[in-house]
């Protein structure tokens, strides 16, 4: 097979996104890891839920889904759990991934499904046209909340971390290098992976522009000499400080980098060995004659 | 005597952990040894522990699908089971045949005898605590009372008793022979038989399997290939989960425990699209909660079995009662016009067949297909003759066996993968190479899938209108193409399979007394209705239709044509499917009959409100059996 | 000439963010400042930011309804506004009167001269950047001209715009009158009038507002004292909550922002059930996720409205278009049987009243109630007559107006409330001296509620089946009683609420030559096809019910009896009104016509189909434009 | 108003669970804490889903709801909201809360909702006879996978934490009088309240008997000196230790005791706050108005 390019991940459709969106920037990211990875794109799968950064999937070569708002990660459980030989990766954003869908980050990040997420964290819902996310900060601007964000913002890295994702990070939209790095770290990863892309929405989050971020970001593993990166607390830490960090709008720091990579049995071997314990039966008929009156 | 017709209903009721299942069990698998049939309707308490259980176990030298009107012999392991009972017992005495009890007399006498009932008391408890010093094994004492009273074939019982007990090895066996045994010597020393009802000579068993429902659905998806089941508990739906999730790891599969419905369904939609076939089973909260997903299916045509186990609605409703009252939902459910099929189980049996036919529906026609079932029939267990499956080397899979609803075999259907062998003109593909799944003008409106992997036909699928190449695009030329398209679907399955789950149709006249239209349980329990009014000289005109949508009104209206009147009885409050019938055929005086009171219909009601329905003339309108007795009948 | 009837379509087309969408707002209230009618149908690019936007504006002395056929003026703001109304000019040649295309000449120029089709070429992006050196002003030049050639009066115009800009200061209000004034002089040095079309002097302004559709569901609820409403965002349903924030707020309650639509309404019913009217407002998919929650609403019988504003299905389908195809959903969604009721509005003004009256219904009987509107609507505003909220003395709330349905008035309803000193004799009472929620005997089946805080009347609620006094308990008896009660509310409904809803009738004939049934949007349109045809001399009956859920079947009988034919046009592919109708009354002969292309029909479809089937005699069946026109027409 | 007693707690049904149900202990534990604090029973609503555990408030005397599977939480938020002037207390089980409810948990948390959670935590699907629930140990029988569980575990108390709760304690339903001072504080508390209760289910988790913790109890504040309650890190520390022994189960030491409390601004002093900054219109014919072409 020839060398695939950048440019070969990219499905014949064209991106709708504002211009600006930090979405383009991951999905040039995306497209290159795959491409230094030499993924076969008939091989990976890209499923979302639906908002601006769902759309992603879309402009991607690939067995693709775009399926509802919410349950991109319910799909992607069901596409690697019945053909464990694909990537599969979860493109999503902040609103689509911890508010409607929040209660399936737990469960896909317990079982360590081999799956990588990827988030385009704007910090608001793009798509309905500017209404709050849980990552949304304190007092922004929201058409359902005109007076202000009143309702306290989540750190996604922390919940992943306490859901049991075995690597975590985080990247910048505006950085291509870092992102396609993290990326490719991430799909590679044997386990459930969860990138965080602080990807900016210049429409209708004005606050966190490139330019607000070209003086915000530290480099946790360079800058900040986070590289123990399989020591849980330590990686707990890291994300509670920049919590911390994040709830002082004169002092935000925002993180990139890697928080935590672990190797752990993933869902698919224990699978495995629960299959091989059992055996196989390749008569049909067998399974049903046991439920004739045994023979005595 | 072997050609005499022999039928026989035994009840056996007591509380929840006392064996009373166990009882039935070990009655219908008798039943089954012996060379009858069986049909055995289980009912739970509704709380975990404890609580009212029951079993009624009809064994019958013909087959039978209902459990009849009550029993002959009630076997009652303590007062309640009696007083549950009264209604019937009081009712002997209206009756031609004596009814028959058997009760635990240990702490429990009867306040008054009744007019044409038979008594046995045996101390069932004593006997179990005294001289067994094993209170689990009442229930086989009972077995034994029962076996020596009713000349139940001894060899027959110990066999199931042995078949059960064989695993606990040797000592439990014995013990277990020698609780029966002590039953049967008890009523030789103590009870003088009185009543008619005896059990026939075994004959050569037959070719049969005995299952439940809900494994019956799960039996039936493994012959159908399927490979990925979704599960989230919920009464009475999980043990289907129970049931496959063994077959399924051994043929290749598994089952996934979600964490919801909404996900269950998900996943098992990212199972179909990643190429195998995908199921979940749920009821009626759950069918709810899927509804997004499930228009979601409409739109995307991915092949989906779902399999709804009725209970009693609404909202938390009653888990653990029967109910028909999720038509609406599965036929209308979910938002947004959508193609979809709807089959539902009359039996046990069908369940099995029906389970095949869902997943042919579903890869086929790359719809959702509903497999309709309820709380009554997934646990009730049947004798049925076995299902054989036949593998063959071209990998082709046949299921033949006595398929109730009249066809000879179905053959397992595999979804249409695209093939770029089999389209060198490239009808499946756009001037620039792209992959048309979603082609317009296909005569069936089907179109070739493909799965991941295949590096000739990658696209991608959103729950969007699209294009043929699948781009999101809302232009009004493309929309109506696309919606033409998916509902063509509907079109190619009313001509090409709708007429499979018409055959269970008997017309005695063309302008019969009265003709019934069913579904569901119900269906089975309205057979025996139609078979007495028939006893007793009326003309009666079947239809049991396993198909509830699409609908083909020309078989309808035609059935239709052929009676006075047409009653469709049904366990929901709306009369869905008559309801279904009056919009989609030219039929307007259907006579809706009712119960929505948590239970199945029982045959006697609907042969009385069948009657009545002639005496006085009635040609459309809805009613429940208050209509015909005055009051809420329980028939539990 | 003011007498003289007055009627002018005014479509301004181009690049969303281009202003077309203001300039058609600042056009609404243009005419009603000058006295007249307006409706402005709005259409917003699918894309967030840029994509074709436009906006239809109908000015007239008379109440209009919809915006017609097509247009009479084109304001072109870009070549992509003429090519895709290219198809509307090019019928001008066969129509009596011209098309006006008014253009941005500064870089586009028409490639063909229309027949019929009269051009006034503007340089309005050069007149914006080089004059005006303020490109936002294009939109307020291009007012400039259309005031100019149309006559449209100045200083309404000048008004509209300051209303507009004075928060912003004198600076910007004095800029956009020189952009106004730059187009007005631009056409009186550069272009000759040629067209027959213009704007008649202005008249006394009525007492009116303009509201969109969802601002009228918000005021409207506002008005029926709403305190509680949850949230989750949706397309096209987001802006109810966008317009009813603060109002909200200032009358005492609040709006939550909830993480999904299932928590929506779980919050919404918890706040019922805390005593506060609560509602939130979804599209279809939020529908289908509440589907569970709005089974528990019925079983529970706390009173709920939902807003369903309807987009194109299924799956995520087609956010940003039009289609009525969530009927079904709302009629028969949710697992199991219960009762509810749907209303639904055919303009702007009628979700202000409906909106009330969900909430009343709502109040009165403790069920679920669903308002049901459309993205068009959602959009589109209207000039109507002030709605005038009385609040009394006594607490009392009346509404009045000109209430389009036809009532006088509506009396804000409040739940039954439970009190002691009302119930001396202790009816609600059970002897142990607990409340008794769901008494089951009261001729209506509705009971008083209590709300937390009140010692009197205790009680818990559940999703089980229930004693009346709230324990969970599935025996018949109750069973039955219990959904007896629940469905004698609708039969309470029907008997003495839904006439309220049927008023909007009009018998031409006794045996018309058609008759028209329709609901929602369509309504709306097949209103100004029934003017025509009864223009052209032909008998036409029209009924547009605004009830939709449950059917009185008497009403729907009698009215189609009194015409040859009855058509019920609706924008989904099942034709679900005319199933529901099939279904619930003794009609069969129905005519379905459906569109369903993601557009809303033009009166002129609805007027050539109904001239069709009185032509070839047509009856019954299933018909769609392409039947008349042989291909898809699309109506952007 | 005369004294009330635990007695006067309780409602006329009598409950439906099998003998020995750790829940018996929770409802009595909730009558003596409700009787302690002397609440007014027609103000506080007790608000469950759907298992075992969520029959609780149906015995309980009060404004109750039983509601969804999953979804107390939800309806919980509704009564508060419109109601601050209520007790709002949810039961729930560790399937009801923690699988098909997990996406309400963080959004209540994060807003700090002045509402008090009580689960109890038995480990596994009472209701539906036998299935594992996030919470079940590794290998732990359950119908659907009767070969042991695979899925993992997860740590509520971590989740609680993460999530934002200020309030957090563990309590075991063997121990009335820990249980009773617990749920009397939760209570009692301010803002967002987090009971876990082991409550152990005889009839279906054979493992975690009352015969099992009697020898595995620690008293996280007696035993282990946790006592800087309102140390976020110090408390998640906590919630990882004991996750860390509950992964090996030879050394599982089980916790009770109160993580975490601190005092932040409820949910509601935040829309007193917005309430009262926006101001009142007593004219509903002025909201409508403003729908008129504006004066000039
Ligand atoms: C069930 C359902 N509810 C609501 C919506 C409307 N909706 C579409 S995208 C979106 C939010 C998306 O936010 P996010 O995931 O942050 O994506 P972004 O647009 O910001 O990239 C919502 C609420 C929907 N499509 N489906
Ligand atoms: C939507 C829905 N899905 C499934 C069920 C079935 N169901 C009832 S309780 C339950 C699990 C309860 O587990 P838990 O919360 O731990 O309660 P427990 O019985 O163990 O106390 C399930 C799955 C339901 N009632 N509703
Ligand atoms: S709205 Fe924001 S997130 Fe959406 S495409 Fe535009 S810039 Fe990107
Ligand atoms: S099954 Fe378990 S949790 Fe449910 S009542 Fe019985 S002991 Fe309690
Ligand atoms: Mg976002
Ligand atoms: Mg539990």
């Amino acid at each position: 097979m020839a060398v695939l390019t950048a440019k070969d991940y990219r499905s014949e459709v064209e991106p709708t996104w504002c211009a600006g969106c930090g979405d383009f920037g991951v999905l040039n990211a995306t497209a290159r890891a795959l491409a230094e990875l030499q993924k076969d794109p008939a091989k990976v799968v890209g499923v979302s839920g639906i908002g601006c950064s769902s759309r992603l999937p879309l402009f991607l070569k690939g067995y693709n889904a775009h399926t509802l708002h919410g349950r991109a990660i319910t799909f992607a459980i069901g596409v690697k759990v019945a053909r464990p030989d694909l990537d599969v990766i979860v493109f999503t954003g902040d609103g689509d991934m911890f508010s409607i869908g929040s209660g399936h980050n737990p469960h896909v990040a317990r079982r360590n499904l081999d799956i990588t997420i990827i988030m385009m964290d704007n910090k608001v819902y793009g798509l309905t046209k500017n209404q709050i996310s849980p990552t949304s900060r304190d007092g922004q601007y929201g058409s359902l909340t005109p007076y202000g964000n009143i309702d306290g913002h989540i750190n996604p890295i922390m919940y992943m971390l306490t859901f049991g994702a075995t690597y975590v990070a985080q990247t910048y939209a505006g950085n291509l290098k870092h992102m396609t790095k993290i990326i490719k770290e991430a799909i590679s990863h044997k386990g459930l992976s969860f990138v965080n892309i602080i990807s900016p929405c210049p429409t209708f989050n004005k606050f966190d522009s490139y330019k607000y971020y070209k003086n915000h970001l530290i480099d946790i593993n360079e800058d900040l000499g986070h590289n123990e990166i399989d020591n849980f607390n330590k990686a707990m830490e890291m994300a509670i400080h920049w919590d911390d960090n994040y709830r002082d709008p004169n002092n935000t720091k925002a993180h990139i980098g890697v928080y935590y990579k672990v190797e752990k049995p993933t869902y698919h071997d224990r699978v495995k060995e629960v299959q091989e314990r059992l055996g196989r039966e390749d008569s049909i008929q067998n399974l049903i004659n046991v439920c004739k009156p045994k023979a005595i | 005597m072997a050609n005499e017709r022999f039928d026989l209903v035994i009840k056996v009721g007591g509380e929840g952990g006392e064996g009373v299942i166990t009882a039935g069990d070990f009655l219908t698998e008798t039943a089954a040894r012996a060379g009858y049939w069986a049909v055995n309707y289980k009912s739970y308490p509704a709380e975990i522990k404890g609580g009212y259980a029951q079993s009624t176990v009809r064994v019958s030298s013909e087959r039978v699908y209902s459990t009849g009107d009550s029993f002959d012999i009630l076997c009652a392991f303590n007062g309640e089971a009696v007083e549950k009972n009264m209604v019937f017992l009081k009712r002997a005495k209206e009756e031609s045949k004596p009814k028959v009890l058997v009760y635990d007399s240990t702490d429990y006498q009867p306040v008054e005898e009744l007019e044409n009932v038979i008594y046995y008391p045996v101390p069932l408890s004593e006997l179990a605590k005294d001289v067994m010093k094993a209170y689990i094994t009442k229930n086989i004492i009972a077995l034994g009372v029962l076996s020596e009273l009713f000349e139940i074939p001894e060899k027959s019982i110990k066999d199931a008793i042995k078949a059960k007990f064989m695993r606990k090895g040797e000592r439990i066996v014995e013990m277990n022979y020698k609780a029966f045994d002590l039953g049967r010597q008890y009523v030789r020393e103590n009870l003088k038989k009185v009543d008619p009802y005896k059990f026939p000579a075994p004959q050569e068993p037959q070719d049969v399997v005995i299952m439940e429902g809900n494994q019956a659905v799960a039996k039936g998806s493994i012959a159908a290939g399927v490979q990925f089941y979704a599960a989230y508990p919920i009464t009475p739906a999980t043990t289907v989960g129970n049931y496959i999730v063994n077959d399924l790891i051994k043929r290749g599969g598994w089952l996934y425990q979600a964490e919801d419905e909404i996900s269950s369904l998900g996943m098992a939609l990212g199972a179909s699209f990643a190429g195998k076939k995908a199921m979940t089973a749920t009821s009626g909260p759950g069918i709810s909660l899927m509804s997004e997903f499930i228009s979601y299916a409409g739109i995307t045509e991915l092949p989906i079995v779902i399999v709804d186990v009725q209970r009693g609605g609404p909202g938390t409703g009653m888990p653990t009662k029967h109910e028909q009252a999720d038509l609406f939902i599965c036929a209308f459910g979910g938002h947004g016009d959508f193609p979809r099929a709807i089959l539902a189980a009359t039996t046990v049996e069908d369940n099995f067949y029906l389970a095949v036919e869902a997943f042919n529906l579903a890869e086929k026609y790359q719809i959702p297909v509903f497999l309709m079932t309820d709380g009554a029939l997934a646990i009730r267990s049947e004798v049925f003759p076995t299902p054989k499956v036949e593998q063959r080397e071209d990998g082709k899979i046949i299921v033949r066996g006595q398929i109730p609803y009249g066809v000879e075999e179905i053959e397992v259907v595999n979804r249409w993968i695209y093939n770029p062998e089999e389209d060198k003109e490239g009808r499946f593909k756009s001037p620039t190479g792209r992959f048309l799944r979603y082609k317009t003008d296909t005569p069936d409106g089907i179109t070739p899938m493909a799965i991941p992997g295949d590096p000739n036909a990658i696209h991608a699928i959103t729950g969007l209108e699209r294009t043929e190449n699948t781009d999101p695009r809302f232009t009004p030329e493309i929309r109506v193409k696309q919606m033409n398209k998916r509902f063509r679907k509907l079109q190619t399955l009313l001509r090409e399979d709708a007429a499979r789950y018409y055959k269970d149709m008997r017309i005695d006249s063309d302008n019969a007394d009265v003709a019934i239209i069913s579904w569901g349980l119900t269906a089975s329990i309205a057979r025996e209705a139609a078979k007495r009014l028939r006893e007793q000289g009326y003309t009666v005109n079947e239809f049991y239709p396993r198909l509830l949508w699409p609908i083909k009104a020309e078989v309808f209206e035609e059935f239709a044509s052929k009676a006075k009147r047409v009653i469709v009885p049904e366990t929901n409050y709306h009369g869905q499917l008559a309801f279904i019938l009056r919009a989609t055929t030219n039929l307007k005086d259907l006579i809706s009959y009712v119960a929505y009171r948590g239970e199945a219909f029982i045959p006697k009601e609907i042969e009385d409100f069948a009657k009545m329905a002639i005496e006085k003339d009635i040609k459309k309108g809805w009613f429940t059996p208050s209509d015909v007795y005055g009051t809420v009948v329980g028939a539990i």
